[in-house]
C-alpha cells in the first residue's frame, strides 16, 4: 500500500534534480541527461496516475514520451556533435554567440 | 415591362472596346486602334437602332437583369437595364453623335502619342454613359454617373503634362464630388424611405404620397439632392465653373463630352425623377430659377470671351440652362427635346472649331482668327448651319425646340412671364455672342500670323496642344503655310451633324416627340390636355412670343454685324466705355477669384495648420514615433537579458515555472 | 510492507542515482547514474504493474538511448567539466525559482495525502495486449506521427552529423580534399 | 503454496540454473576448441583427463591464479565495474529462460525456470541490451584507442543490431499472441501431417529465423561480426587491457550470452522442449529437457561452425548489411506474418 503522493513526490525530486542539473551543469552532453532525467520524472507520475486510476492511457502517453524523447535525443546529439566540431568545446558558456 | 435580352450588349460593347484598346493599344498599329474603337462604338450605335427599330409604345419599357447585385433583405439592387421612350432618345443621341465623335477624333488625334488612350478613354466614357442612360435603378445610374466623372477627368487631363489641363481635371472631378455628394444623399434618402432604388418602385411609391404645395418635405428634399447633384454634371450655377476650364481637353472630347452627352447627364436624371418633382413644386421653382439664372449668366459671360472654345463652352453651360429651365417649369419633353437638338448643333460647333483650330495651327484665340470662309469653306458651311441653328432661325433644329422651352417658360402651370423675358433676353445674347464668334472666326481678313510664329506668342497651353494633338493627319503640323481645310474624316461628321441640326428638329413639329415621351412623364398627358384645352386662347400668344424670340435672334444677328463685321474697330472702344463692368465680365464676373477666397483659401489653410501640423504631425505621427522610440528603448534594456547562454535561459524559464506554480497552487487553495 | 519497502529501496536508489548525475563532474559518471535512475525507475514501474512500461523503459531508455549518449561522450571524448562563471542568472534567479516551486508542489502533494492502492506484479491489468488495443486503435493518429517523428529525427540526425565535406563530396563525387580541409579550417576558425 | 516454500524453491532453481549455465559455459569454451581443432585437422586439447575435458577447470585455476594486472592510466571505477557488469547481465538473462515443463517431485511441482514473467520475452532483451554496457565502458575505462575503437565499434554494433533482433521476434510474438516465453513455447507443440513439426521455423518463421540468426551473431560478437575485438586491426578489442580473472569475467559473459540467445533461439523458433516423447515416465519426464539441451547444443556447435568458416566483415559493410538489409526484411517479415494471422482469424 504506497499512496499515490509517494511516487509523485518522487517524480517531483527526479524533476526538479533534472532543472538543478539543467541549471548548474556546464556540459551540454550532461544538460541533455537532464532532460532525460526530467522526461523519466514526468513519466513517473504518468504511470502513477495511471495505476491510480487504472487507467490505461497514462501508460500509452509514456510511450509517446519515450519517443519524443528518443528523436529528441538523436537530434540533440547530432547537433552536440555538429557543435563540437565547430566550437570545439562542450562548455555551453563558452557556446554563446547568440547574444547581443 | 418586356424582357429584352439584348439591352445588356449596348454598353458592353464599348466596355470590350475599352478593355482590348487599353490592355494590348500599346502594341497595335493606329489602324488597328481605330478599327477596334469604331468597330465596337459602331456596334453599339447598331444595337441602339435595332433597339429603336423593335421599339413599340405597346410594349415599352423594356428591361433586362443582367446580374444580382446588392441583397439584403427585402432592399434589392441588381444589374439592370431598362429602356422606355425617355432613355432610347438618350441612347440615340448619345451612341450617333458619339460615334460621329469617334470617327472625327480619328482625324483629328492621329498624330497624337496617347492615341490609344484616347480611344480607349473614348470608349469607356461611352460604356459608362451608356450605362447611366439605360439605368434601371439610381444605383447603376449612379455608376454610370462617377464613370463618366472618372472618363472625363482623365480626358481633360488627357495631356496630363501640361499643368493647366491636369488642374482643369482636378478641378472638374473635384466640383463633380460635390455636386455626386448631394446625389448620394438623395439615394440614401430613398434607400431609407422607400427601401428601394429602382425607378418603378420609387416612382410607384412616390405616386402614392401627395404633392408637398406647403413647405418643404421628403420629396422637396430629395428633388434639391437631386438637382445638387445635376447642377454640379450639367455645370449649373453655382458649380459651373469647372466646365470652361475642361475646355483644356481635346476638342472631340469637348463636342462629346461637355457639349452632348455627359452634362446632359443631369437632364437626364432630372428628367428621369419627374415623378419626384412633380410632387415637389419648391425643387421644382428651384430648378427652372437656377436654370434661367444660368443660362443669362453664363450668356453674358459669353459675350467677352476671346478664346472660342470658351464661348462654346458658355453658350454650353446657357444652353443647359434652358433645358434645366424647362425641367423646372414641367416641360421635361421640352427640355429633353432640346437636349437631342443641343447634342447636334453644338457638338458640331465644337467639331467645327476644333476642325478650325486645328486648321490653323492650335490656335484657340479668335482675335488671331478670320478669313477662314475662303480656307476652309465646308467647315465654313457647317458651322454657319450651327450657329443659325443655335441662335434660334427657322426652321432649323433649335428653333423648334427652344422656342418650345419659352413657350412652356410662359404658359405652363409652373411657369410665368419671368421666365419667358430672361429666356428671350439669354436668347438675343446668345445669337449676339454666336454671331461675334462667326463673324470674327471667318470674316474680315486672316489676323493670324504663320503658325508656328503664333505658336511662341499665343497662350502657354496652345503650342502644346498643337504639337499633341491639333497638328493636322496630313503631313503639316507645325509651321504650315497659313490655314488650311481639314481632312475629311473630320469633315464628314461635320456634314453629317449639319444635316441633323437643320432637320432634327422636325420632330417636334406638331408635338409628336411630346406625344412619344408622354408615357415617361406623368404629366405630359395633362399638357396635352391643357394644351388642346388653351388651343384657341393659347396660339396667339405662341405665335406671337414666337415671333419675339426670332425677333431677339435677328437682333443679335445685327448686332453682331454692326459690331464685328462693319465696324470692326468699335467693340474695342465700347468695352473701354464701359470699363469694370467689362473687366468684370471678362473675368467671369471673377466667380473662381470669389471660390477661390470663399472655400479654397479657408479650406487649404485650415487643413494646413489644424489637420496637418496639428492633427497629422502633432497627434498622429507623434504618437506612431513616441510609442516606437519607446519601445526601442524598453527592447534596448530588455534585450540585455538575451545573454545567449543557455543557462541562463533556463534560469528565466525556472522562475517562470515557479510562478506558475505558485499561481496554481493559490488558486488551488482558494 | 514489502510493496512499501521495496518502493522506498528502489525509490532511494533513484534519487541517489540522480542526485550522483548532478555531483559528478565526469560526464561518463553522469550517465552512469542516470542509466541506474532508470532501471530503478522501471523497478517502480513494475511495481506499480506496469510491466510493459518496465521493459520498454529498460529496453529504450537504458539500452538504447544512453548508449547514445554514451558513444557520444566517448566519440567526442568529454573530460571533466571545468567550472565556468557564465550565467550568474542561472544560479541567482533559476535555482531559486526552482527551489521555490518544488517546495510548493511538494507542500500541496503532501497537504493532500491520498492513499490508493497499488497494483502488484503478476496483476495484469496493464498487459501488452491491452496496451496495443489503446495504441493501435484509440491513439492511431497520434502513433503515426510520432513515427513520423522520428523519421524526421533520423534524417536531421544524419544531416547535422555528417561533416560539411562529406555531404559535398556525396553531392559532387570529385570535391578535391584541400576544398574540405578549408571547410574545417573555416569551421574551426571562430 | 507457502511463501517460505516459493522461496526455498526459487532459490533452489536458482542455484541450480546458474550452477548448469557456468558449467555450459566452461564446457562450450572447450566445445568451441575441440571444434575448432577438428575443423582444422587438429586434435585441441587432449591432456587434461579424457579428452581433455578438465580443461575447463584447468583454465578456471590458471584465471584464477594468474596476476591481475592494472594500469596506471586507466580509469578504475569503471575499469573494475566493466567486467562485472558485463558478466552480471549476461547470467541474470537466464533467470526467465524456460528449460523444461511442469515437474512434479513429490509434493512439490514446479516449472522448470526461475521465474515465468507474461514479459518473459521482453526481459531477456533488456537484459541483453544492458550488455552493451559492459563492453562499452570497458573499452572507454581502459583509456587505449584499441579498446576505445573496440568499445565503439561494438556498441554501435549491438545497437544496431538489436534492433532487427527484436523485429526478428515480433513476428513469432504475433504468431503466439503471447509474450511469456512459456507460452510461445505451448503454441509450438503439435504437427503438421504427423511429422512435421509446428515449430516456427516451419510455420511462417524461416525468415525470422534466419534474421534472428545473424543478429545474434552480431549481438554476441561472435565472426563474421567480431569487429570489437578483431584481432588483426585492435590489438584484442574492447578488453586489450584485461588480464587474469576479468578477462575471464568477459569470455564468460560472452559464452553466457551465446548461450542465452541459443536457448532464446530454441524457444521462439525449434519449438523449446517439444520434441517425440517416449519410454518411462521418469525418461518421459527428462525428455524435454534433453531435447531443450540438444537443440541449444546444436547452435552452440554452429556458432563454432560459422566462427571456422566465414572471414570477417569490414565495418562499414556490417552496418550497411543490419540497416538496409536485415532490417528492411524484419519489417517485411512483421508485416507478413501479421497480415497471415489477421487473414486466419
Amino acid at each position: 500500500m504506497v499512496p499515490l503522493s509517494y511516487y509523485l513526490v518522487l517524480s517531483g525530486i527526479l524533476f526538479v534534480c533534472g532543472v538543478l542539473g539543467f541549471l548548474i551543469k556546464r556540459n551540454i552532453i550532461t544538460i541533455f541527461m537532464s532532460i532525460e532525467l526530467m522526461l523519466n520524472g514526468v513519466n513517473l507520475s504518468f504511470v502513477a496516475f495511471a495505476a491510480q486510476w487504472h487507467d490505461l492511457r497514462g501508460q500509452v502517453f509514456v510511450f509517446f514520451v519515450m519517443v519524443v524523447a528518443a528523436a529528441e535525443a538523436a537530434v540533440g546529439l547530432a547537433i552536440i556533435i555538429a557543435v563540437y566540431r565547430t566550437r570545439e568545446t562542450l562548455n555551453v558558456d563558452q557556446v554563446n554567440l547568440l547574444k547581443l | 415591362m418586356t424582357l429584352n435580352p439584348y439591352l445588356w450588349l449596348v454598353p458592353l460593347l464599348p466596355l470590350a472596346g475599352a478593355a482590348l484598346n487599353g490592355f494590348f493599344g500599346r502594341r497595335w498599329s493606329k489602324h488597328v486602334i481605330s478599327a477596334v474603337a469604331l468597330v465596337f462604338c459602331g456596334a453599339a450605335f447598331a444595337m441602339a437602332l435595332l433597339l429603336a427599330a423593335g421599339f413599340s409604345s405597346a410594349s415599352a419599357p423594356y428591361y433586362y437583369d443582367l446580374a444580382h447585385w446588392l441583397r439584403s433583405g427585402t432592399f434589392q439592387v441588381d444589374f439592370s437595364f431598362y429602356l422606355d421612350q425617355l432613355s432610347l432618345v438618350m441612347l440615340l443621341v448619345v451612341t450617333g453623335v458619339g460615334f460621329l465623335i469617334h470617327i472625327y477624333s480619328v482625324g483629328y488625334m492621329w498624330d497624337d502619342d496617347g492615341y490609344y488612350r484616347f480611344m480607349s478613354y473614348l470608349n469607356l466614357f461611352m460604356f459608362f454613359m451608356l450605362t447611366l442612360v439605360l439605368a434601371k435603378n439610381y444605383l447603376v445610374m449612379f455608376i454610370g454617373w462617377e464613370g463618366v466623372g472618372l472618363a472625363s477627368y482623365l480626358l481633360i487631363g488627357f495631356w496630363f503634362t501640361k499643368d493647366s489641363a491636369a488642374a482643369a481635371g482636378k478641378k472638374a472631378f473635384i466640383v463633380n464630388r460635390i455636386g455626386d455628394f448631394g446625389f448620394l444623399i438623395a439615394l440614401f434618402l430613398m434607400i431609407k424611405h422607400f427601401e428601394s432604388l429602382d425607378f418603378t418602385h420609387v416612382f410607384a411609391a412616390v405616386r402614392t404620397l401627395p404633392t408637398e404645395t406647403a413647405g418643404v418635405g421628403l420629396l422637396t428634399a430629395i428633388g434639391l439632392l437631386l438637382m445638387v447633384g445635376a447642377a454640379g454634371k450639367s455645370a449649373q450655377i453655382p458649380l459651373y465653373v469647372w466646365l470652361p476650364d475642361a475646355m483644356e481637353g481635346p476638342t472631340p472630347v469637348s463636342a462629346l463630352i461637355h457639349a452632348a452627352t455627359m452634362v446632359t447627364a443631369g437632364v437626364y436624371m432630372v428628367a428621369r425623377s419627374s415623378a419626384i418633382f412633380e410632387r415637389a413644386p419648391l425643387a421644382m421653382m428651384v430648378v427652372a430659377i437656377i436654370g434661367t439664372l444660368t443660362a443669362l449668366f453664363a450668356a453674358t459671360i459669353g459675350i467677352a470671351q476671346t478664346d472660342i472654345k470658351k464661348v462654346l463652352a458658355y453658350s454650353t453651360v446657357s444652353q443647359l440652362g434652358y433645358m434645366f429651365m424647362a425641367c423646372g417649369v414641367g416641360a421635361f419633353s421640352a427640355g429633353i427635346f432640346h437636349l437631342m437638338t443641343h447634342a447636334f448643333f453644338k457638338g458640331l460647333l465644337f467639331l467645327a472649331a476644333g476642325s478650325v483650330i486645328h486648321g490653323i495651327g492650335g490656335e484657340q484665340d479668335m482675335r488671331k482668327m478670320g478669313g477662314l470662309r475662303v480656307y476652309m469653306p465646308v467647315t465654313f458651311l457647317t458651322m454657319s448651319v450651327a450657329t443659325f441653328t443655335i441662335a434660334g432661325f427657322p426652321p432649323l433644329a433649335a428653333y423648334f425646340s427652344k422656342d418650345e422651352i419659352l413657350w412652356k417658360a410662359y404658359s405652363s402651370p409652373n411657369g410665368s412671364w419671368v421666365y419667358w423675358l430672361l429666356g428671350v433676353i439669354t436668347a438675343f445674347i446668345t445669337s449676339f455672342y454666336m454671331f461675334r464668334l462667326w463673324f470674327m472666326t471667318f470674316f474680315g481678313d486672316y489676323r493670324g500670323a504663320i503658325a508656328h510664329e503664333d505658336d511662341k506668342s499665343s497662350r502657354a497651353g496652345a503650342p502644346s496642344t498643337h504639337a499633341q494633338g491639333g497638328s493636322a493627319p496630313h503631313g503639316h503640323g507645325h509651321g504650315h503655310g497659313g490655314p488650311h481645310e481639314s481632312p475629311w474624316v473630320m469633315l464628314g461628321p461635320l456634314v453629317i451633324l449639319a444635316i441633323l441640326s437643320f432637320v432634327g428638329g422636325w420632330v417636334g413639329i406638331g408635338g409628336r416627340f411630346e406625344h412619344f415621351l408622354a408615357p415617361v412623364f406623368q404629366s405630359g398627358a395633362a399638357e396635352i390636355a391643357h394644351e388642346t384645352a388653351g388651343e384657341t386662347a393659347g396660339k396667339g400668344t405662341e405665335t406671337l412670343l414666337m415671333l419675339i424670340s426670332v425677333g431677339a435672334a435677328v437682333l443679335g444677328f445685327l448686332l453682331a454685324w454692326t459690331l464685328y463685321f462693319r465696324r470692326p474697330q468699335l467693340p474695342a472702344r465700347i468695352a473701354a466705355s464701359l470699363g469694370g463692368l467689362y473687366e468684370a465680365v471678362s473675368h467671369k464676373y471673377y466667380i473662381d477669384e470669389l471660390y477661390r477666397v470663399l472655400f479654397i483659401k479657408p479650406l487649404i489653410d485650415g487643413s494646413t495648420t489644424i489637420l496637418w501640423h496639428g492633427v497629422d504631425q502633432g497627434v498622429i505621427d507623434a504618437a506612431v514615433n513616441d510609442s516606437a522610440t519607446a519601445a526601442r528603448h524598453v527592447s534596448d534594456n530588455a534585450r540585455h537579458m538575451q545573454s545567449g547562454n543557455l543557462r541562463s535561459y533556463a534560469g528565466w524559464i525556472a522562475a517562470g515555472g515557479a510562478v506558475v506554480v505558485a499561481y496554481m497552487v493559490w488558486m488551488g487553495v482558494r | 510492507m514489502l510493496h512499501l519497502i521495496l518502493f522506498l529501496f528502489f525509490g532511494a536508489i533513484c534519487v541517489a542515482g540522480a542526485v550522483n548525475l548532478l555531483v559528478q563532474s565526469h560526464p561518463i559518471n553522469s550517465a552512469l547514474s542516470l542509466i541506474v535512475v532508470m532501471a530503478s525507475l522501471a523497478a517502480e514501474y513494475l511495481l506499480l504493474g506496469a510491466e510493459f512500461v518496465a521493459a520498454v523503459q529498460v529496453i529504450v531508455y537504458a539500452g538504447a538511448i544512453m548508449v547514445l549518449f554514451l558513444i557520444t561522450i566517448m566519440l567526442l571524448n568529454a573530460g571533466k567539466e571545468e567550472h565556468t562563471k557564465g550565467s550568474r542568472v542561472a544560479t541567482l534567479i533559476g535555482v531559486p525559482g526552482v527551489a521555490i516551486g518544488a517546495v510548493l508542489v511538494a507542500w500541496t502533494l503532501v497537504g493532500r495525502l491520498s492513499t490508493t492502492h497499488s497494483v502488484s506484479i503478476g496483476a495484469l491489468w496493464g498487459a501488452p495486449n491491452d496496451i496495443a488495443r489503446l495504441l493501435f486503435r484509440d491513439f492511431l493518429l497520434p502513433f503515426e506521427v510520432t513515427s513520423v517523428l522520428i523519421l524526421i529525427a533520423i534524417m536531421g540526425a544524419v544531416v547535422l552529423a555528417s561533416r560539411p565535406e562529406a555531404i559535398a563530396r556525396r553531392h559532387h563525387s570529385t570535391a578535391p580534399p584541400q576544398e574540405s580541409r578549408e571547410l574545417v579550417a573555416t569551421g574551426k576558425d571562430h | 503454496m507457502s511463501i517460505t516454500t516459493f522461496i526455498i524453491i526459487s532459490i533452489i532453481k536458482s542455484v541450480a540454473v546458474v550452477g548448469v549455465l557456468l558449467t555450459a559455459v566452461a564446457y562450450s569454451v572447450w566445445l568451441e576448441r575441440k571444434v575448432s581443432a577438428h575443423i582444422q585437422n587438429r586434435w585441441g586439447p587432449t591432456r587434461v583427463g579424457p579428452f581433455g575435458l578438465l580443461q575447463p577447470l584447468a583454465d578456471g585455476v590458471k584465471f584464477i591464479f594468474k596476476e591481475d594486472l592494472t594500469q596506471p592510466h586507466v580509469y578504475k571505477p569503471l575499469y573494475i565495474a566493466a567486467p562485472i557488469i558485463a558478466v552480471v547481465f549476461a547470467i541474470t538473462s537466464i533467470s526467465v529462460i524456460p528449460f523444461g515443463n511442469w515437474v512434479e517431485i513429490g509434493p512439490w511441482g514446479t516449472y522448470l525456470q526461475i521465474t515465468d514473467l507474461n514479459i518473459g520475452l521482453l526481459v531477456v532483451l533488456g537484459i541483453t541490451s544492458m550488455g552493451v554496457y559492459g563492453v562499452a565502458l570497458s573499452g572507454w575505462s581502459s583509456n587505449n584507442k584499441y579498446s576505445l575503437l573496440g568499445a565503439m565499434r561494438a556498441s554501435a554494433q549491438m545497437v544496431s543490431y538489436e534492433v532487427s533482433l527484436g523485429l526478428s521476434l515480433v513476428g513469432v510474438v504475433i504468431m503466439a499472441g503471447s509474450l511469456s516465453l512459456r507460452e510461445i513455447v505451448d503454441a509450438q507443440g503439435g504437427v503438421f501431417w504427423h511429422f512435421i513439426p509446428r515449430w516456427n521455423i516451419f510455420h511462417g518463421q524461416t525468415l525470422a529465423f534466419f534474421i534472428y540468426l545473424i543478429s545474434a551473431y552480431a549481438e554476441t560478437n561472435r565472426t563474421p561480426f567480431d569487429l570489437p575485438e578483431a584481432e588483426s586491426e585492435l590489438v584484442a578489442g574492447y578488453h586489450t587491457e584485461y588480464s587474469a580473472m576479468k578477462f575471464a569475467m568477459f569470455f564468460m559473459a560472452e559464452y553466457a550470452n551465446m548461450l542465452t540467445v541459443a536457448c532464446l533461439a530454441t524457444l521462439m523458433f525449434l519449438g523449446g522442449w517439444h520434441g517425440p516423447i517416449f519410454g518411462p515416465p521418469i525418461l518421459q519426464a527428462v525428455m524435454p529437457v534433453f531435447w531443450f539441451c540438444l537443440k541449444v547444443f546444436f547452435f552452440m556447435f554452429l556458432y563454432v561452425w560459422v566462427r571456422w568458416t566465414l572471414p570477417r566483415f569490414r565495418y562499414d559493410q556490417l552496418m550497411a548489411f543490419g540497416w538496409k538489409v536485415l532490417l528492411p526484411l524484419a519489417v517485411a517479415n512483421i508485416v507478413y506474418t501479421a497480415l497471415v494471422v489477421a487473414l486466419r482469424a
